[in-house]
Order: C-alpha cells, then structure tokens, then sequence
C-alpha cells in the first residue's frame, strides 16, 4: 500500500532514469530481438538477390542528420547485401547535408568486405538541382557527374566505363527523409522506366505505399523497423534491431508506468473514500 | 573504434551532455547551452536575414530588376522604428496594421479552401461501417463547438459523444508520435556512443 | 488624425480585402498578390528583427552592466551572438557566401546548432513519458477512453504487438484512419471557421485591441 | 560480277558514313507509324497568363516513346518548350518556372510542333531543328534514328484571366457566409442578447491570475511560433489583450518571451493599450516583452530556462505551437505552474492536455477573446459561426443520405447527384 502512494508522488526523474536505461542499454548490448520481416521489404530484398552479378544499383542519399537513426542502419545493411553479392553501388546525394553520411556509410561497409574504390564502388557526391539531374541522368550521367566526389573524372574508373544513363543501371534505392521520392518516381520512374525501391522515414511511409501497391515500386522500407528487418534479411542484426528493442522496451515502460500510476490512484481514492465513509 | 580526437566532435558532444543535465535540474551546463544556442542562433538568423532578405529581395530586385515596389515594405519596415522615438512612436501602428490586415486576408479564403476539403473528405465515397463512424465522429465534434446553445439535452447528448472522439483521438495521437520521439532520442544516443566515445559501431 | 486608430484600421480593412478580392481574380497585379505580401512581410520581419535584437542584447547588457546572478551566461550569449555574426562576415568576404561548405559559419552551423537543437528535440522522449504516467489516470470515462487507445496504439506501434495479436497493428491502423480522423476533421472544420471569425472580427474593426 | 557488287556495297557504305557524318536529315515520306497523332495548344484557362498547354491525342502503340514540343513565335524565333516527355503523359505547360522567369508573353502568336521519337532525342540534332524556321510534318532519319514530325498547331495566344471561374464555389459561400455575418451584426446592433455557452479554461484566468500576484510571482505568456500572418497567433494576441488587462488589475508583471520579432512588437502594443485601459500605464514595461530568437528549438530552450529562474505562478500558451509545445508545457508544470493553453495544431492538443490544466481545444481558442470580453457585436460572430456549423453538418448528412441511395440501392440520379455534390466541393 505504502508503495503506491509513494509512486503517486514519484519524482519525475525516475522516469527519466528509466527510459535512459532502455533506450541506452540494447543500443550497447545489442540483445537478440524477434522481428517479422514485412512483404514489402521483403520484396526489396528478393529483387536485389535476384540482379545478375556486376549489375549497377544507384543509390540515393536523401536524407540528413536529423533521420540517421532510421535511414543509416538500412543504408548500412543494403551495402551489406550489395556487395555480397558483387554489385556495383553508386552513390549520388540529393541532400547536401547527408554527404557526410553516405560516404560514412559506404567506407565502413566497404572496408568491411574489402571493396576497391572505384572499382567495386563509386561515391559521387551532391549536386544542386535534383529534378534538372533526374531527367538528365537519363541522357548521360556525366552530364551533371563528370567528377566523384573528390573532384576525380569519372572515365578514369574501370566500372563508370560502361555507366551512361538509366539503361545501364538496374535499381535505383533512394533513402529519404522528405517528399524527394515524389520526384524519383515521376522522373525516374515514369519518364525512363527505371525500376525503383524505396527506404522512408516512418512517417511517410504510409503515403508511399500506395506507389507499392501500383508497382510503381519495387518495395519499400518503412522507418527503423523496416531497417531492422532488413538487417534481419541479410542476417547481421545491428543498430536498427537494437533500435527496435529500445522502442519496444521503452513503450513498455511507459505503459507500465501508466499502469502504476492508475493502481496508485486507486488506492488513494478507495482511501479518501473510506475516510469519506467515517 | 576509440574515443574521437575530433575537436568538433567534442564540442557536439559536451553541448548534447549540458542540454541532457536539464533532465536532472536547471545548472549551469544547461544555461551556458541556453544561452549560446539563442546567441548563436540569433546571430545565424540574422545572417540568414541578410543573405535572403536584404540581398535577394531588397537589393537584387531594386538594383538589378529596377523593382521599385519593394520601397513600400522597405518604407513600411522603416516605420517600426519609429517606436525608438517617443512623438511619433504612434507610426509603427502602420505596419501592424498592414501585416495584420494580410494575415487576416490571406486567411479567409484559405479557410474556405480547408473547410471544402475538410467536408469533402467526409463525403461517404464507399458505403462501410467506417464512414458511418466518420460521418458520425464529425458531426458531434462539430456539435461540441457550438458556442451559442447551451449544451444540455439532446445537444448536451450529442457534445458528449463529440468528447469521447475528441478523447479517443487525442490518446490515439499521443501514443502515435512516443516512437518518433524516442528515435530521436536514440540518434543523439547513436551520436554520443559511435562518433564521439566509440563505444559502438 | 494620424494618432488615432482611424486609419491604422482602414490599412487593415484595405489589405484585408485585396487580399480576399484577389483570390479569385488570376489577372495581374492581383495573381501574385499573396506572393507580394509574403516577401513584403519577410522584408518588414527583416528589420523588425533590429529591434528584436535590440530587447534580447539590450536586456543582456544591462544584466552584464548591473552584475546580475547569471551576468556570466549573459555574456555567452553576447559571445555567442557577436562571434557568430562576425564569422559570418569575414567568410562571406572569403567565399562569397557565408554558406559555403568550406566556411566556419557552417561549422557553427554543424557543430554548435544542430546538436544543440536536436538534442533539446530529443528531450521529448522523456517529456512524453513524464505527462503520460501523470496525465493518464483513469478518472472518468473519458479519461479511460484516452488512456486505453494510447496505450493499445502503443503496442500496435512496436513488433511487440504483432507478437501479442497480428491483428493489433490493423486496429492501430483502424483507430487511426476512422475514430482519430473523424475527430481531427470535426476539429479542423472548427478551427476553419473560428478562424474566419477571427478574420472577419479583424477586418471589420470590431476587435481593435492589437492596435494601441 | 562480284567485284561489281563489292564496290556497290562499298559506294553504298561510303554514302551513309557521309551522310551521318553531315548530321543531315533525311526526309522519309511516312515511315513511322503515327497516325492518329496530333498535339494541340490553348490558353491555360483561370490563370494569371504568361501560360499554354500544350495536349496531344495518341494511339496506344506510342505510350513508351518520347515527345520533344518546339515553339514559335510569330516573329519567328524558336525555343525548345521541353524535351523527352513520355507520351503516355498527355500534355505539358508551357509557362514559367522557378528556374526559367516567363517565357511566354501575353498577346504574341505562338505555333508549336511535337517531335515524336523512339529514343532519347540527340543534342546535336535538337540544335539543327531549333534553327530551321519551318519543319514539314512526316518522317525524318538522323543519324539511323528515326523521328516524325507533326504538323504545327493553329497560332495560341495566351491571356489573363480577370476572374477564376473554377472557385465560384467558394465566391457563391463566401457571400453566403457574409450575409450570415452581417445578419448577426446587424441583430447585434438592435439590442437582441446573445447567449455564449461556458469555456472551461477561459473561466480560470482570473485565478490564475490572482493566485500568482498573491505568491508574488509574474505571469508568463506564450504566443508559440507563429507570425503576425497566422490567425492563431493574431488570436493569441487578442487574449493576451483581456489577460494584461487582468494583470494590470491585479498590479503583477507579465512576461512575454517571442519568437518573431514583428510579433514581440504588436505585443508590446497590446498589452500597453490594456494596461493604458485599466488604468495603469506607468506599471508597462515594455523590457518583460522580450525577443528571444527565432529558431524553433532556441525559443524553446530559452524560455523553459526563463520558466526556471522567474518561476511564473500561471503560464498561458496561446497560439502556433509544434514539437517545442510538450517541452514548454511539461517545464511549466515542474515549476508548478497553473497551465492554460491552447492551439489549431490538432498534433499538438493531446501534449497541452495532458500537461496542462487547461487546454482551449482550436475553434474554443478562437472564441476566447470574445468569451473574455463579451460585447454584442463579438458575440453575433460566434452566433454566425454556429449557423454555418449547422450548414455544414446538413450538407454532411445530405451527403450520406445520397450516398446510401446511390451506392446502397444502386439509384442512377442519386449517383449523379452525389457526383455533383463532390465535384462542387473540389476546390
């Protein structure tokens, strides 16, 4: 009894305490976590698996700082998967201040399977003007990317030898935080047929699947967890998975402390109530 | 990985740990946080200002483009100082008045633009249960904003039923954003463990 | 004749109703009216803003003047302010844009805004969990109303949910599309009309109270 | 023989690396099946001018190739309108952008001419064609691709509009909802008493009040993150009118950190013509309305620190609030605070509801001033705000009812008129 009516009056920094802990400690310890993998990343996962060897995915960082939790673990996984099964990213970036962590993502994850720059692997960097650049890299991509990313000329790379323009690149994957998808689908996808998956914030997620189920997609990954199946799918869970514990655990937590409160406050009414009674 | 030697790592970090002190209790971390970020942010908004206002839209249009209308905001804009001088402090009223009656304006027909999607969007384009409950939801939410009838009786009935959607959709939204919030809560987390102490990779 | 509040609310009546008028007349100089006056009000907000750092460093000053409690922090902030605004000028002068990639504007950018805001966005994730264990008590039905969907939203949101009932995360959905969005239009089409009350009351002179 | 035919075949060789090598184009009568298509061009209707569309017909079996649109004008310069649209797309406009200031001039005769190709069409012969005057329709080759052209349109000019026939909708309510107004004002004006209901959080501002000048401590108001331009603000605005003047009463100080600094101005006027109203100008300090900075996240952090070091008695949040509003409401309620808020963010509400100890949920907010000073002519406001709720909600009903007889019983006039009725309200 006594315990409850002290938890009616808990200070406010226990609940603080406590969401640190579970949000901060499965980020460190990594725990095993059960995720269902969803069809629609599942759908992006197979198309992948099922590009012939040395075929070219361009990859899109649209995204910045701000939805690295979501975005960098897929990033990281899609990598993973690409080169496995030995193709050939390229990595272009509409949001000038997601450079940095594109080509974070990709020297990690390529120094990790011992890729070649340049070879296996091409960063080229932002340039202004997004929609000028979709429908150009139609025509010939060196029109807007003569040069990667440290200034190099793109012909001095043995695998840009044969990249011109949308035929000669089999999936296109752009990571987005905002509406710069819009502009993929219509440009990209409407005017060159380039076929397109998808990786969105949580929270428009639930606008694009309607892309998904008129197959104006491929598939779509949908937030953190749709990373963390991801992970899952080409079997290293990592951040995105230790994410989704800490999400889950944290709901928990709360849900218990609502809980709590509500047995706490009905104690102390049926206390008043016989105090009431006397 | 080892901690980072970056000197602006650092920064970033030690700037994360002040804001997070403020969970504990207001210290001096914190206010030395508080007060540069409004200093420094108010220092970038005004270059901002400068780069976007002044340049593009004062200067470029009246040197360039010979655009004279833009005296007219500049004039305007000039008026509110007059507030630093007491006998025609009455001046800066003009502008307020300009700004507000734009607002206002500008406002009306946008509010009708709202209203007709609002309403067309509860238009029943499929018969089902759902937009039975919708069609119902709105209408005694809109009946709990009734301001000139008193709410008792049948109206009184209706605004209750108003109240609980109201209610229902407040709990529904509070717990809808828990997860968003807490991704943000796990990047500065990400931050702190990866790039600074690199604790993990 | 100036001093009174005749012609400060005739400005207003005069603006209000090009604004409305124009609306529906595409026809030059009315199409881009609302254009016009949106960069016309940054051009206003533009110098105002003197004035606004004139009452934030002023206050500030006389803090440092007058020795006040927190006159270090005070000093910060002007630091802070000055620094910012001289760094951006001498790398405007260097790069001819105070925003390029190499400049140290944007490192300020980068290393002192961004964390700083992010981190006291992310201050959210405790701040939610604090109203929630205090505001969600089951009082009356209502309340309880509230409380049971937040939390059943809640475990729809994790794949915890999916592990107690696959159908949790569909009623999340349900919940979402039908019960939560007829009361958000219910609100919204208040909101519209509230807001034409507003307007209406201002454009007619009826409330006058922002003019002194 | 033989040696004949190996030097026909190399005569014949020889002539077509010369032609492609001249970039030539080689007119071809009618080799590219493309019957049935023809592009049209028309003045955008219920625009500001400065625009055309251009639209084209098209048989199914050239859905995958590419469309280039040439433009002429009547003084006979060419300009290229866009280039590699997919057919399948139907039409493009022919107007300023962003990028591209206006290129189409009221008034002047403009012909336009599609060039239908399978590929991508090459630069180089994009830049021959934009040099000939006048291209004959039908089937040319360049550089082994074949492209057709089409015949040119009828001369397009463009021209403004003096009014948007597509919002007569709106035009038709808007007078509608004016009538209803000034009804009401006029009922006003003759003297009839107007009934507002009770608005929970409004009847607390005056012990929020009280009981903060009897502890001694300031009032703190909030106005969010708005400009002068939002109607939530503006509203804000108008209750932090009848709140200073509650203030001034009491003889407290009120503090009002903003966000915009046309905002922070038009409230110093506010609150110094209520303090001037009760009666007490010498207790204004125009220093307690302060800037604080206009970033989201600053504004956030500066007040809450505010909060902790003035430790005002009652904290009213009044006006646009986004993801700052749980932050500023939660700092409030720590500190102990009595809390009224209030907002149109429909995102925000559940934050201030749960934190705050009263919430003005959108349209409410908007009536508090009127609430707050209940004078006839603003009550007759709130009266016409309620009879068009009462229309809208008839509309919704009507909608309903139609739709069950023309969905659930399947009635062709029901259809119809719902169609109607939906149309009417796409804006």
């Amino acid at each position: 009894m006594n315990f409850f009516l002290k938890l009616s009056k808990i200070d406010r920094r226990f609940i603080y305490l406590f969401i640190a802990l579970v949000v901060v400690l499965p980020l460190i310890l990594k725990p095993k976590f059960p995720v269902v993998v969803s069809k629609p990343v599942q759908d992006v996962y197979d198309y992948i698996e099922k590009l012939p060897e040395g075929s070219n995915v361009l990859i899109s960082i649209d995204y910045d700082a701000a939805s690295m939790p979501e975005q960098q673990p897929f990033l990281e996984a899609l990598l993973r998967q690409l080169f496995k099964n030995k193709l050939k990213p390229i990595l272009i970036v509409q949001w000038q201040l997601g450079a940095p962590l594109g080509t974070m993502g990709l020297e990690k994850i390529a120094k990790e399977m011992g890729a070649e720059y340049g070879k296996d692997y091409i960063n080229l960097g932002y340039r202004p003007g997004y929609v000028a650049q979709m429908v150009g890299i139609g025509k010939e991509i060196r029109d807007f990317f003569k040069v990667d990313y440290k200034n190099i000329p793109l012909d001095s790379f043995p695998m840009m030898k044969n990249v011109h323009n949308y035929n000669d690149i089999a999936l296109l994957v752009g990571l987005e935080a905002g509406a710069t998808y819009l502009a993929w689908i219509e440009y990209a996808g409407g005017r060159f047929k380039q076929k397109i998956a998808l990786a969105l914030n949580a929270v428009s997620a639930p606008d694009a699947y309607y892309f998904y189920q008129s197959g104006q997609i491929v598939g779509l990954v949908g937030g953190m967890k749709g990373a963390a199946e991801y992970e899952v799918l080409v079997d290293k869970p990592d951040l995105a998975v230790a994410g989704m514990a800490s999400q889950s655990y944290s709901h928990l937590v709360i849900i218990l402390f609502i809980i709590l409160g509500n047995i706490a406050y009905f104690i102390e009414k049926g206390m008043k109530n016989k105090e009431g009674g006397k | 990985m080892a901690i980072s030697t970056n000197f602006w790592i650092w920064i970033a970090a030690l700037l994360t740990l002040a804001i997070y002190s403020f969970l504990y209790k207001d210290n001096p971390f914190y206010k030395f946080a508080e007060y540069l970020l409004v200093g420094i942010s108010i220092g970038y908004g005004i270059s901002i200002y400068w780069h976007n206002t002044i340049i593009t839209k004062v200067y470029n249009p009246l040197v360039y483009d010979k655009n004279f209308l833009v005296l007219i905001p500049l004039l305007l804009g000039l008026l509110m100082f007059s507030r630093f001088f007491k006998n025609v402090s009455y001046l800066s009223r003009i502008p307020i008045a300009f700004v507000v009656g734009a607002g206002t304006g500008l406002s009306v027909p946008s509010s009708f633009e709202f209203l007709f999607k609002q309403i067309y969007a509860t238009m029943p384009l499929k018969l089902d249960i759902g937009s039975l409950i919708i069609v119902v939801g709105v209408i005694s939410t809109l009946v709990y904003f009734f301001f000139s009838l008193e709410h008792k009786g049948f109206v009184g009935k209706v605004s209750k039923v108003g109240i609980t959607f109201i209610m229902v959709a407040f709990g529904a939204a509070f717990g809808y954003t828990i997860m968003a919030r807490v991704s943000l809560f796990i990047g500065r987390i990400q931050f702190l463990l990866s790039d600074w102490l690199g604790i993990i990779k | 004749m100036l001093k009174g509040k005749g012609i400060p609310i005739f400005i207003t009546f005069l603006t209000g109703m090009i604004m409305i008028i124009s609306f529906f007349i595409p026809h030059k100089p009315f199409g881009d009216i609302e254009k016009i006056s949106l960069t016309w009000y940054s051009i206003i907000a533009g110098f105002t803003m003197l004035l606004g750092v004139d009452s934030l460093i002023g206050m500030h000053f006389r803090k440092l003047k007058r020795k006040d409690e927190n006159w270090f922090f005070s000093l910060v902030l002007i630091i802070g302010f000055t620094a910012t605004v001289v760094v951006g000028i001498i790398e405007t002068v260097r790069f001819g844009t105070a925003f390029d990639e190499r400049s140290y504007f944007t490192y300020i950018y980068n290393y002192f805004i961004v964390p700083l805001q992010s981190t006291m966005f992310s201050l959210l994730a405790f701040f939610i969990a604090s109203a929630a264990y205090r505001a969600f008590r089951a009082r009356n039905f209502d309340a309880t109303l509230l409380l049971i969907t937040a939390i059943i939203v809640m475990l729809g949101r994790v794949p915890l949910g999916e592990q107690i009932s696959p159908y949790l995360p569909k009623f999340t959905e349900w919940i979402m599309q039908v019960p939560q969005m007829a009361a958000k239009r219910g609100i919204g089409l208040g909101i519209s009309l509230g807001a034409l009350g507003v307007s209406i009351r201002i454009i007619l002179g009826i409330e006058r109270s922002y003019l002194s | 023989m033989l040696k004949r035919t190996l030097l026909l075949i190399l005569f014949l060789i020889l002539s077509i690396s010369l032609f492609s090598e001249n970039d030539s184009l080689i007119f071809l009568e009618n080799q590219f099946p493309c019957e049935g298509f023809y592009i049209t061009g028309r003045d955008i209707p219920n625009d500001g001018g400065s625009g055309i569309e251009i639209n084209w017909s098209f048989p199914d079996s050239l859905d995958n190739c590419f469309l280039t649109v040439l433009r002429r004008d009547e003084f006979g310069n060419n300009s290229v309108v866009a280039t590699d649209l997919l057919v399948s797309s139907k039409q493009v406009r022919d107007v300023s952008s962003d990028e591209e200031p206006s290129r189409v001039k009221d008034g002047i005769k403009y012909y336009y001419t599609g060039i239908l190709s399978k590929k991508i069409i090459d630069e180089n012969l994009l830049n021959i064609l934009k040099e000939k005057s006048y291209l004959k329709n039908g089937t040319y080759i360049f550089n082994n691709d074949t492209f057709y052209v089409t015949s040119e349109t009828d001369a397009v000019i463009s021209k403004a509009s003096w009014f948007n026939l597509s919002r007569i909708p709106v035009l038709i309510s808007l007078i509608i909802i004016a009538f209803v107004f000034l009804y009401y004002l006029n009922l006003a004006k003759s003297g009839k008493e107007l009934y507002i209901r009770k608005i929970n959080g409004l009847d607390a501002v005056e012990e929020a009040v009280g009981r903060s000048t009897e502890m001694g401590k300031p009032i703190m108001y909030i106005l969010g993150i708005g400009y002068v331009t939002d109607i939530p603000t503006i509203a804000g605005l108008t209750i932090l009118s009848r709140v200073s003047k509650k203030v001034a009463e009491y003889e407290t100080k009120i503090l009002v950190p903003s966000y915009d600094p046309v905002v922070m101005t038009t409230a110093q006027e506010v609150v110094k013509e209520a303090f001037t109203e009760a009666g007490r100008p010498d207790l204004y300090n125009k220093n307690d309305i302060m800037y604080i900075t206009q970033d989201q996240f600053g504004y956030a952090a500066g007040v809450d620190g505010m909060m902790m070091r003035e430790k005002p008695g009652a904290v009213f949040l009044q006006g646009l609030f986004f993801a700052e509003s749980l932050i500023l409401a939660e700092t409030g309620h720590s500190i102990g605070a009595i809390q009224i808020s209030g907002t149109t963010e429909t995102a925000q509400l559940p934050f201030f509801v749960a934190a705050c100890d009263y919430t003005l949920i959108g349209e409410e907010m908007m009536a508090a001033s009127v609430y707050l000073q209940k004078e006839p002519m603003m009550l007759s406001s709130i009266a016409a705000e309620d009879l068009l709720k009462v229309f809208i909600m008839l509309l919704i009903i009507a909608g309903f009812v139609i739709s069950i007889f023309a969905f659930g019983f399947n009635i062709g006039l029901f259809k119809n008129l719902f169609d109607h009725l939906v149309n009417a309200l796409q804006v």
